[in-house]
């Protein structure tokens, strides 16, 4: 085991791959000399030469066009975004190419698109978005959104195994906020299992990426006052711990979804209507939801602080429900 | 660099120079009747009512659509289009598969997942086109960037309309081709219409293939009914790319001699447009050509042409016994799992 | 009144609109002389000129960018996708350009547009797809999607007058089958105002485009049975009328969400969401949704049929509900 | 049609049959120095911890941003970029509201929603920028584009740096533009590193100026230090797009002379390469021009100097003064209503 940061162990994990299979390159820009723009292939290039590590023009419809492309030829591509903000440039080949070519054809796209995400530095509308829902809705992308630097690692080698098209989405919030014991070698973390962040029954929060850490510093809140709220983080949207959340409802009766993206239509959406639907009668509240509000993401420190949901949003909510 | 406009081919001995003996010219003739046989009968089934949704065809384009197939080597691969049903023809598909694929059976490359000529057969180095044009330029450069990766003296050939050349996508392909001087050909198919929009509303410029110097490669224009001429001038491409010489834009200039899908009259063509360019059929020129400089005698055209189409009823038989898809099967395959990476295409 | 199919509703509106407002005008592949796919801008060219009703080059980004130019400048820009299905190709100006300008500047961008959508004749996985609750989870982006002529005359003008970014999903199944009696004169129909389709008590379907005429056969269907179906149009999903839909539930306490699009993460869960969270003590029996299954639109008939919700899925599933 | 080099400005008498006195002259100058003063103050104000988010400056296209701006006429249009502050100091933009904008006050132009340069008035012609480069040029040909409709004698200037060029909105727009002959000037900011990445990893030709053949109108580089010479090509390409002459794309070439942000040391520039464009820093070559063309004495210039400090002490206190947004503001202007239509710069 060794003590790394987040962003640490994403490097860690690709490192690993590109190590063990031949086949795994690097594309996207400013990733060679400079190692990406959040530095994740810093010294890879000189590892693995400039043909595995690859500058990219200003296109990311070719970035991920030619790693589907790429794929098909029997590589493994790992495409960076320099910001997630930016794979709104590449929707189409995803929706239209990489999503639907296994269904109607079966030949399968395995790509991993790495995307920082998230907000919280004033990075403003296009640079602090969580665009993750918007892929999970659409059939034949998985969707990652580790919380943790063991998951980060993990998960980034299951995305990079998988035969599918993987959106990684890596939160820039903890990249190095969040430190964890990781283990040294290669391991992978399966998709579609929640993780217990945290127990508790009194109530469960199910949420992933940054919110696992907001949502678990108001646990501690709440545990001061005796009430003890379950923090699970989903890891995988696409595909998501449905039995796992179902089984939480089930054991606490009160839950409330948390995301940072935007409220109306994000996934928290459908993990409520879900456990609405098929465990109705496990609920002793409504299913409740706290994301952030129908606006895009504000720049000023003030408004982004009003955007993104806090600890003490999260500690009102669940004394709402705790009162339920 | 200025745009070259290719000779038309003349002589045997020319072809004979370029790779091709005798039998390989009576294959390209042959997969050019096949490709028309399976359109104009595809024609027929819509009308029966045995094709469900829309029907494309390639008329006018056989030529470009057989000379560029040719000229791929085994290993090369690409990524046709709703006029390049002679690719498909070329590289082997069972003309019985292109009906039930028509036809939304089991049997077609899709297995009804997908319709028309949205197909391929990956073990024959084609990989399946989506509606949204020209998306599968960007996906044909990441082809060719794995065999710069992996050294494989492969090429992948990119198709795009003179229409969809108008698109983002065609300019991030050919840019990022250039600077990493991939093995890659782009080959326009330009048939002077992109649905009802004539050349002037959709590029600027004579030529598509003058936008090759902006991405610092060649461009050549050749006419597209004219087999062998396209035949030589991909071959080249092909070749050049193959060696390091980096990528080429091939323009196949024809006219879409038929509307944009089955419900489309063409109203909007010039009747004269039409009566130019039938004179240049691509097979009656072809058969001409071969009467004239490889002594195709009467018998042997007769006898291609029956095999042809022994070959279509057959396929069409085929097809129709191929089973619609069972709606129990909907769900299960949007996610691909290990065993399905493990295929020989896949390398 | 005249009596109007669906799509000759949209043409008059368009007409209507391009005669009083010199600001309006049409622009996208095939628009002039052919009149668009569908023929909506038949013998536009002739009576508005060229410059009104402009063809462009294959380039929805151009098209949707430059739609977005053109508003700036003061004129009110009507774009058609050929298919909705080629949007993608635009998501990118409508989401991170159209859809947060306002906010972030306060220059209103009214753009229109048009999206022939929807399945059920064979179209395939790129000529058939409903892709509205992508769009309605990015803030600024308004939704709209009529199901009867009347609507699709009125929601138009609304749209064209809107100050905001509006995405009109007109579906294509609709266009010739659905006609009705539609006032000739100009009117608009305000967003954001559900329509109730059909009367009863006994459950509520919510639901838009297509499937409110599937919704409607089947609740003939249950009517035999005695069981009284009210079917809920949206009209609008940006902005939806959460007052009507809960107002549905609180006198029908059973409720079925429809939609044509994929489930998971459509925007039918957005509604049952809300509804479990701000009506909860008003249900029966879980919020119920049904839409198509989790995979790309499949060409052949008999998968079609299997996919999109059919009369007979939604008695099935209406029947269960009454039963609860 | 071979891309024109642009010569550099020598005389007095050249800029005057090309429209600027010698006030207009000393404007250029001031905008210079102001453009200048408020991306050096912007940085230390980051360094004190008061711009939050990041922080971008165009240190060295002063003059390619001031000459471009100088030579929009009073109702042209444009689509600056993050390298442009000289274009929104030119237009009129007042410095305290830039100042505002940085540090996420209510009185920046975006009032703290958006954050650096992400920001313009468009009651003075200008449309802010989104991130995702080049965004704004579909939309500036869009503003071209009503301009055509309504006959209105305008110009839309839509910029982009080296490296967006590679993506498919600038090629769209190019299109578009050039099929539709709109009045619009494309300027491309190539100051040789996008980001990282050097020009050859991002387009495989000399110049960017290179792809306005394939678009079929001119294209012209000029010397980007050069503010006079910058002036006049692109006051020459506005004047032709507002005959209705079409597009023209004018590459103004630079050195970028900082890092691609604040946080970015520019390691990978190798260090001769700033020394040698150190050499042409746009604000001293334009003073050494003003001294030896149209006597600009130190009197004048410590005066101008000296306004120029003044009126950015007084901005930088106005934009202190000014509040941070009220959070309780967030949710309300998400859409527009019917009367935020009805402004001037909207017509
Ligand atoms: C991105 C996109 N937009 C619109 C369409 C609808 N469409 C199908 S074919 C076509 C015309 C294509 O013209 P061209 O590229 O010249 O190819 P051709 O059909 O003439 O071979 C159009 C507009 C599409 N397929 N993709
Ligand atoms: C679509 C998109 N992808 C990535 C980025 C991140 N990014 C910001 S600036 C930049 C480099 C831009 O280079 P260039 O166009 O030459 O402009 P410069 O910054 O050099 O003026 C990159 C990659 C972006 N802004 N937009
Ligand atoms: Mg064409
Ligand atoms: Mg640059």
């Amino acid at each position: 085991m060794a003590e790394m940061t987040y962003i640490q162990a994403i490097s860690d994990a690709l490192r690993l791959e590109m190590r063990r299979d031949q086949r795994v390159f690097i594309l996207g820009e400013d990733v060679g000399v400079y190692g990406g723009a959040f530095k994740v292939s810093l010294g890879f290039q000189e590892e693995f030469g400039p043909w595995r590590v690859i500058d990219t023009p200003l296109s990311e419809t070719a970035i991920v066009g030619g790693a589907t492309g790429a794929a098909l030829m029997g590589l493994r591509p790992v495409a960076e975004m320099q910001f997630a903000d930016f794979i709104s440039c590449a929707w189409d080949h995803l929706v239209t190419v990489a999503a639907k070519q296994f269904f109607r054809t079966r030949t399968p796209i395995p790509i991993v698109v790495r995307l920082p995400s998230g907000g919280g530095f004033s990075g403003g509308p296009f640079h602090s978005q969580n665009p993750e829902s918007s892929f999970a809705h659409i059939p034949g992308l998985k969707v990652v959104c580790p919380a943790t630097p063991q998951d980060a690692k993990g998960l980034l080698a299951s995305a990079i195994e998988d035969p599918n098209p993987v959106l990684y989405f890596e939160h820039k919030h903890l990249y190095r906020r969040i430190k964890g014991e990781v283990p040294e070698e290669r391991y992978t973390v399966p998709f579609g299992s929640a993780n217990v962040h945290r127990e508790g029954d009194d109530a469960t929060v199910v949420t992933w990426g940054a919110m696992v850490h907001t949502a678990t510093e108001a646990a501690e809140e709440l545990a001061k006052e005796g009430v003890e709220v379950e923090v699970l983080d989903m890891r995988t949207l696409v595909p998501w711990d449905k039995a796992r959340v179902l089984e939480g409802v089930r054991r606490c009766s009160k839950v409330l979804v948390l995301h940072e993206d935007t409220r109306t239509g994000g996934f928290g959406a459908e993990i409520a209507a879900t456990i609405a639907e098929e465990a109705f009668e496990d609920l002793d509240a409504p299913v409740m939801r706290l994301a952030a509000p129908d606006t895009p993401v504000p720049f000023s420190p003030p408004l982004e602080k009003a955007y993104i949901p806090q600890v003490e949003d999260v500690v009102t909510a669940l004394r709402e429900l705790a009162a339920y | 660099m200025a745009v070259r406009e290719a000779e038309p081919v003349g002589s045997l001995q020319e072809v004979k120079e370029a790779g091709l003996d005798r039998e390989d010219l009576l294959g390209i003739y042959r997969s050019m009747l096949i490709t028309r046989g399976i359109e104009e009968r595809g024609h027929i089934l819509y009308k029966q009512g045995k094709i469900p949704g829309s029907f494309y065809t390639g008329r006018g384009n056989e030529a470009a659509a057989v000379g560029v197939g040719t000229a791929m080597g085994p290993n090369d691969v690409g990524t046709p289009l709703h006029r390049d049903m002679g690719v498909h023809v070329t590289r082997g598909v069972e003309p019985w598969r292109v009906f039930a694929q028509y036809m939304g059976r089991e049997g077609g490359p899709t297995r009804g997942r997908d319709g028309n000529v949205h197909m391929a057969v990956a073990e024959l180095g084609l990989h399946t086109m989506v509606s949204h044009l020209p998306a599968m330029l960007p996906v044909a450069s990441g082809m060719a960037l794995a065999f710069k990766i992996r050294g494989d003296r492969r090429v992948a050939v990119g198709w795009f309309g003179e229409g969809a050349a108008a698109r983002g996508d065609a300019h991030e392909a050919m840019n990022f081709a250039g600077v990493r001087q991939l093995p890659m050909v782009f080959v326009c198919d330009n048939n002077q219409w992109a649905y009802s929009t004539p050349t002037y509303l959709s590029y600027p410029v004579e030529h598509i293939a003058d936008r090759a110097a902006a991405y610092g490669f060649e461009g050549v224009v050749v006419d597209g009914t004219d087999v062998l001429a396209v035949y030589r001038e991909a071959k080249r491409a092909i070749e050049k790319a193959r060696e390091g010489g980096g990528p080429t834009l091939v323009e196949c200039l024809t006219l879409r001699m038929e509307g944009h899908a089955v419900h489309d009259d063409a109203f909007y063509v010039p009747k004269e447009m039409f009566e130019q360019w039938a004179a240049y059929d691509p097979i009656e020129r072809y058969r001409t050509w071969l009467q004239n400089h490889a002594e195709l005698s009467d018998d042997e055209e007769n006898e291609i042409t029956a095999t042809v189409k022994r070959l279509l009823n057959d396929a069409l038989d085929r097809a129709d016994a191929s089973p619609l898809p069972d709606p129990a099967t909907l769900e299960g395959g949007v996610f691909a799992s290990q065993e399905d990476l493990d295929t020989p295409h896949h390398k």
